[in-house]
């Protein structure tokens, strides 16, 4: 059905949400557990530390980053229709703006984690 | 077949649960994480690079003052509702009657160890050595 | 698998609902049965509004009401009915609107009113603010406002449940029988079922769909008109059927009187008001029949947009605003279905089959009546525009429809609610439902033969080009053998799904009988009716014979086609005078 | 201009499930949809099934999945579409009963559970209730609503959850709750802020784009719960 109906702007932008809401999880899920490492088994904690570090590392942080500021600044959208439901005339243009801000913030912030891919 | 005359009548909705709390929070605890975990994510993933944070520096630097161990320890029970009721909506799509509850008990049972889990590595983290 | 009901209601628009509610109302058990969902009745796509007198923008009585209804009803209107139509309508738009129907407002919150055609001040000096509307979609709220009524007193529905054939107790409808029941057809699954009843409403609308281009719903087969008929009640004033002037071109989707109730002008090719020649003191706000017939004659002299069978109907003068707010539905059907835009442009429009005066005779409080001395049929009622009571006459006048099925669907509820008092229940037999199932059956078992859409479709074409605006007695007689010869086409109809679930096919098959039903009695009717009235414009005989036609017609079935009887009209107040507007 | 035209066809007397079947039907541009589906059932095959009735966007009879989005049949043209092969299809997430048709009885029963009628305490005055032209406009836009499903049935929390009461109910109840007239907003609002409510509302807007009366169904939705947590607070 999902697939079948074809869903406009309003539709990609509640996937897209309910994607990256769930991606986030497994990572929150390995975060907490490895800065809980930090504390119990510290050379443990450094060691999975590599793996952040790695270059895959960087490319699923990206992600992960990616992810996040979609979520958060299309959960603000929705807060923002809401409280204020004139807004949902808007919702188009809001969601647009959201991918302008995701790129304006996104990129510069990948360029900063993705670098030491290229450096080394 | 269904029987295919209306019932006369108007039959009230009899489950109540919590919904508009659980709304209500998602909302709350969604703009307090946009300040919080975007802060964090800049934070520690932008400004410094992961392969600096050794168990060493989480000791060291960043949980050095008292407020940065407020602040994520209100983070980690931020996210923690905010994913757990996220989660629920989910779940509650694609899952029903005892798959549901069994999944969403392990959603729980998780939540409660990673709150766990997080609250011990904040208050237990030894204090700035050297 | 029978079910009985103390009052049986025939049709959810607006006519069976309000009788449903005064019903419901007055504790009696009824059930209402519909071929579609009620919201779906056509009394929804009612436009441009209902009238009362109620005099909030300008002084208004239901005296100049009523003579108004008389009047554009050409005098053949009894004049009793129109009385209590005018008087009523008051009461039942406050009603209305005390059961939360969101009309329009004035700027002091009362109900908003507007100029409709024929609706005039003063016996006839000029237009007056009567019609109270909610934007251009008052049919819609009257129908939603009503359904919701009923779910608030909960009503039963059987929704999609299509009647197929009326029962009678101790002889046929016409011989002095009782009303007993219905046998409806359960579209969901094919199941038949008698219904019994102490009193039984008809109230199924309208017969539009005989015509090729036609406002109406594809459902509006003349079911209830063509039921009452078989069963030996007389049709009444069937010749008289109205063409509003301003259908969307080859559609017949209607652009409402409403857009020149707010001021939209008609031209002709060379841009000229043409009105002024024909009704210069109303001009565009003349009666439906009198600018119908005004556009085909345009159309006739060549002066058609282009030469061609449309004229313009123009409102961009009216600004944006007006355009926009009052008139929004009609402008999105320019738009969709002509890809025209009537803030700037003009919308080519020709008259389009409309509204069916005639059908049901009653009496003033919806009991059927079977012969010209007003012989009561027990049990049976109608309302609405399956009904003649006859309050629209030769022509009826816009938003007096929806005033007739609040008024009449009003006091069939209250008659109804006091005869089932005291009253046994009918008598039905075992096999009440084998007449229509063998009817139903033959059609189904029938491997091949005649289409029964290719029936109606041809039927359209010549009810359109033999019994429209115009009329004469060569064009009406070659329409009869045609009538004729689809009815006998008729009898070897067949369809293509034998099934039990959802059957269309067969439902649809069933309706077209009902229309060759209502064009076979207009078209004699027509013949006979020897003058020009209202609606009924004969060429051959231009002018109106109040000596030998000041009548109703009846037509009741017979070997051999409809046999023909007339009743008179009830004069109170106005004697008939000539009519110029 | 020929146009393929795909038709999800159900006999539930002779299929074991939907199937497509492909017609190849004459169409002018400004045909709408409806039309194809009639010269369809008049002239191929009388057994097609589909409701309709007032052929003209108003009595919400003919909605259904066209090229993948629900729309009226008789409001969509061919031109609109934008392509030489149509595929129709019932609404989703209803039970088909046959072809085109869907069971819509939960759909109106789920209607009526939001008490959508006038709720008015005290016998009405005798002549008409005041009510300003601003707050006749408040509601206007709900008021317009047909009851055609297009919206309920577009939306991937009612495909989810069938028990969600849907758009359209909520519409309806809109227009109660903001008609200055009405008394009996608690207690729509009460049976709104169930479980099955207008919490599971997502904000998808399948809704809002479906709705063939152009109403704001997304907008009215946010307003009911609006006004739920307002009562709350
Ligand atoms: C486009 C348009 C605009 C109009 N605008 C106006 C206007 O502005 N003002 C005005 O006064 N009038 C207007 N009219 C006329 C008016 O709307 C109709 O005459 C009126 O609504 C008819 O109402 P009704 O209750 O008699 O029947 P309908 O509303 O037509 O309802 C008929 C009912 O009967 C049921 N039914 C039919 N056959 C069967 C069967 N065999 N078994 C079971 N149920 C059956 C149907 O399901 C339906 O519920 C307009 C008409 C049209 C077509
Ligand atoms: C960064 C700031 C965040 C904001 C502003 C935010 C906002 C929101 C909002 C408003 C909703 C409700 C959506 C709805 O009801 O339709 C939501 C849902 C959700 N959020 Fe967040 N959120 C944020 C971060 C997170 C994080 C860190 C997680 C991960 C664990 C998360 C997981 C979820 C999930 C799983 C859902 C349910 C998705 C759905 O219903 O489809 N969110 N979020
Ligand atoms: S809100 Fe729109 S889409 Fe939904 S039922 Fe009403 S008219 Fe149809
Ligand atoms: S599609 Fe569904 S989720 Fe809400 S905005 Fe419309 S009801
Ligand atoms: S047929 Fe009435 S809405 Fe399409």
């Amino acid at each position: 059905m999902l697939i079948r109906y074809r869903g406009q702007e309003g539709m990609l932008a509640w996937a897209f949400h309910r994607i990256s809401g769930v991606a986030i999880w497994v990572f929150v899920i390995f975060h907490i557990v490895d800065i809980f490492l930090s504390g119990a088994n510290p050379s443990a904690y450094d060691t999975v530390l590599q793996i952040y570090a790695s270059p895959i590392g960087r490319i699923g942080e990206t992600l992960l980053g990616a992810a996040l500021l979609y979520h958060a600044l299309n959960g603000l959208r929705i807060i923002v229709m809401d409280f204020w439901p004139v807004f949902t005339r808007y919702h188009r243009q809001l969601w647009y703006l959201n991918w302008a801000l995701f790129m304006i913030v996104g990129l510069p912030v990948a360029f900063v984690i993705l670098k030491p891919i290229f450096a080394v | 077949m269904t029987q295919r005359y209306s019932q006369s009548g108007s039959p009230r909705p009899t489950r109540r649960g919590a919904e508009r709390t659980v709304w209500y929070l998602m909302r709350l605890t969604g703009l307090a994480l946009f300040v919080l975990s975007l802060s964090h994510f800049l934070i520690l993933h932008v400004l410094y690079d992961p392969k600096d944070q050794t168990a060493a520096f989480i000791a060291n630097v960043r949980w050095s003052s008292l407020f940065w161990r407020a602040n994520d320890w209100l983070f980690v029970i931020v996210v923690l509702v905010h994913a757990i009721l996220g989660i629920r909506i989910v779940v509650g799509d694609y899952l029903k009657g005892a798959v549901r509850m069994a999944v969403m008990m392990a959603f729980y049972l998780l939540g409660l160890v990673l709150f766990a889990f997080g609250t011990i590595v904040i208050v237990t983290l030894p204090k700035p050595t050297g | 698998m029978d079910q009985d009901f103390d009052a049986l209601i025939v049709g959810a628009g607006g006519a069976g609902l309000w009788a449903a509610l005064e019903l419901a109302q007055a504790g009696v058990p009824t059930a209402v049965l519909t071929k579609l969902y009620p919201t779906r009745s056509h009394t929804g796509a009612a436009q441009g509004g209902v009238c009362a007198a109620l005099g909030n923008h300008e002084e208004d009585h239901w005296e100049w009401h009523m003579f108004d209804t008389v009047k554009g009803g050409d005098y053949l209107t009894d004049q009793d009915a129109a009385e209590v139509l005018a008087r009523e309508a008051i009461e039942t738009v406050i009603e209305l609107e005390h059961m939360g129907l969101p009309f329009n407002r004035t700027a002091d919150g009362k109900i908003d009113q507007r100029r409709f055609g024929g609706h005039t001040r003063n016996f006839g000096e000029g237009p007056v603010r009567r019609s109270c509307f909610a934007a251009d979609r008052t049919g819609h709220m009257i129908l939603q406002t009503l359904y919701q009524q009923c779910i608030k007193v909960g009503v039963q529905f059987f929704d999609e449940y299509h009647v197929v054939d009326l029962l009678f107790d101790g002889g046929e409808a016409g011989a002095g029988g009782r009303a007993a029941g219905v046998v409806a057809y359960r579209i969901a699954d094919g199941e038949l079922r008698a219904f019994r009843a102490k009193a039984v409403l008809l109230a199924t609308g309208g017969f539009g769909r005989m015509f090729r281009i036609t406002s109406n719903a594809w459902s509006l087969t003349g079911d209830g008109v063509a039921l009452a008929y078989r069963h030996g009640v007389p049709l009444q004033d069937m010749e008289f059927y109205q063409f509003h002037p301003t259908g969307i071109v080859g559609l017949g989707i209607l652009l409402s009187e409403a857009a020149r109730g707010e001021g939209g002008y008609l031209r002709n090719d060379s841009g000229e008001r043409f009105m002024a020649r024909y009704a210069p003191t109303l001009m565009e706000l003349g009666p439906r029949d009198l600018v119908s017939r005004a556009i085909t004659m345009e159309i006739r002299a060549g002066r058609g947009i282009g030469g061609k069978d449309y004229v313009y109907l123009d409102v961009t003068h009216l600004g944006r605003k007006v355009i926009e707010e009052k008139l929004p539905d009609i402008t999105e059907f320019a738009r969709i279905y002509q890809g025209v835009e009537p803030i700037s442009e003009p919308v080519p429009i020709q008259p389009t089959a409309h509204y069916a005066m005639g059908g049901i005779p009653t009496d003033l409080h919806a009991r059927v009546i079977r012969d010209a001395d007003r012989t009561i049929v027990p049990g049976l009622y109608a309302a609405g525009e399956c009904a003649c009571v006859s309050v629209h006459g030769a022509n009826r006048l816009g938003t007096n429809s929806l005033v007739d099925l609040l008024v009449f669907g009003r006091r069939a509820g209250r008659q109804m609610a006091r005869d089932v008092r005291g009253v046994d229940l009918p008598e039905l037999t075992e096999d009440a439902i084998e007449p229509v199932r063998a009817e139903l059956r033959a059609i189904s078992a029938r491997s091949s033969g005649e289409n029964a859409a290719r029936i109606r479709s041809d039927l359209a074409d010549v009810m359109m080009d033999n019994v429209g605006v115009y009329r004469t007695e060569e064009l009406l007689s070659a329409a009869l053998p045609r009538v004729r010869e689809l009815q006998e086409r008729y009898s070897r109809v067949h369809v293509d799904d034998k099934g039990t679930v959802f059957n269309t096919d067969l439902l649809e098959a069933r309706e077209v009988g009902y229309l060759l039903d209502c064009a076979e009695t207009t078209v004699v009717s027509a013949l006979a009716r020897k003058e020009s009235r209202g609606a009924h414009a004969r060429e051959d005989y231009p002018e109106r014979d109040d000596v030998n036609f000041l009548s109703h017609t009846l037509a009741y079935r017979a070997e051999g086609g409809p046999r023909l009887a007339y009743k008179p009209v009830t004069i109170t107040r106005f004697e008939p005078k000539p009519r110029t507007y | 201009m020929q146009v393929d035209l795909r038709i999800l066809r159900y006999d539930p007397e002779r299929d074991a499930g939907p199937h497509w079947v492909s017609y190849s039907v004459e169409a002018e541009p400004i045909d709408r949809v409806l039309d194809l589906l009639h010269r369809v059932k008049y002239k191929v095959d009388g057994s097609l099934t589909f409701r309709r009735s007032c052929g003209h966007g108003v009595c919400g009879s003919d909605a259904m999945l066209i090229n993948g989005r629900n729309r009226l049949a008789c409001k969509i043209r061919v031109e609109q579409l934008g392509r030489r092969r149509i595929s129709v299809a019932p609404l989703p997430g209803l039970p088909v009963i046959k072809d085109l048709v869907v069971d819509m009885d939960g759909f109106f029963a789920k209607y009526r559970s939001v008490q959508p009628f006038l709720i008015t305490a005290g016998p009405p005055p005798t002549r008409e209730r005041r009510q300003s032209p601003e707050e006749r406009a408040r509601y206007d836009d709900t008021t317009k609503c047909i009851l055609c499903a297009a919206c309920t049935s577009s939306c991937p929390s009612f495909w989810a959850q069938p028990d969600y009461v849907g758009p359209a109910a909520i519409v309806q109840a809109h227009r109660f709750i903001f008609d200055s007239r009405d008394e009996g907003a608690d207690e729509r609002l009460e049976i709104l802020a169930d479980q099955d409510g207008v919490w599971r509302c997502r904000t998808i807007f399948n809704c809002t784009d479906a709705c063939p009366r152009g109403i704001e169904v997304t907008r009215a939705i946010l307003e009911v719960s609006a006004a739920i947590v307002e009562r709350q607070a």
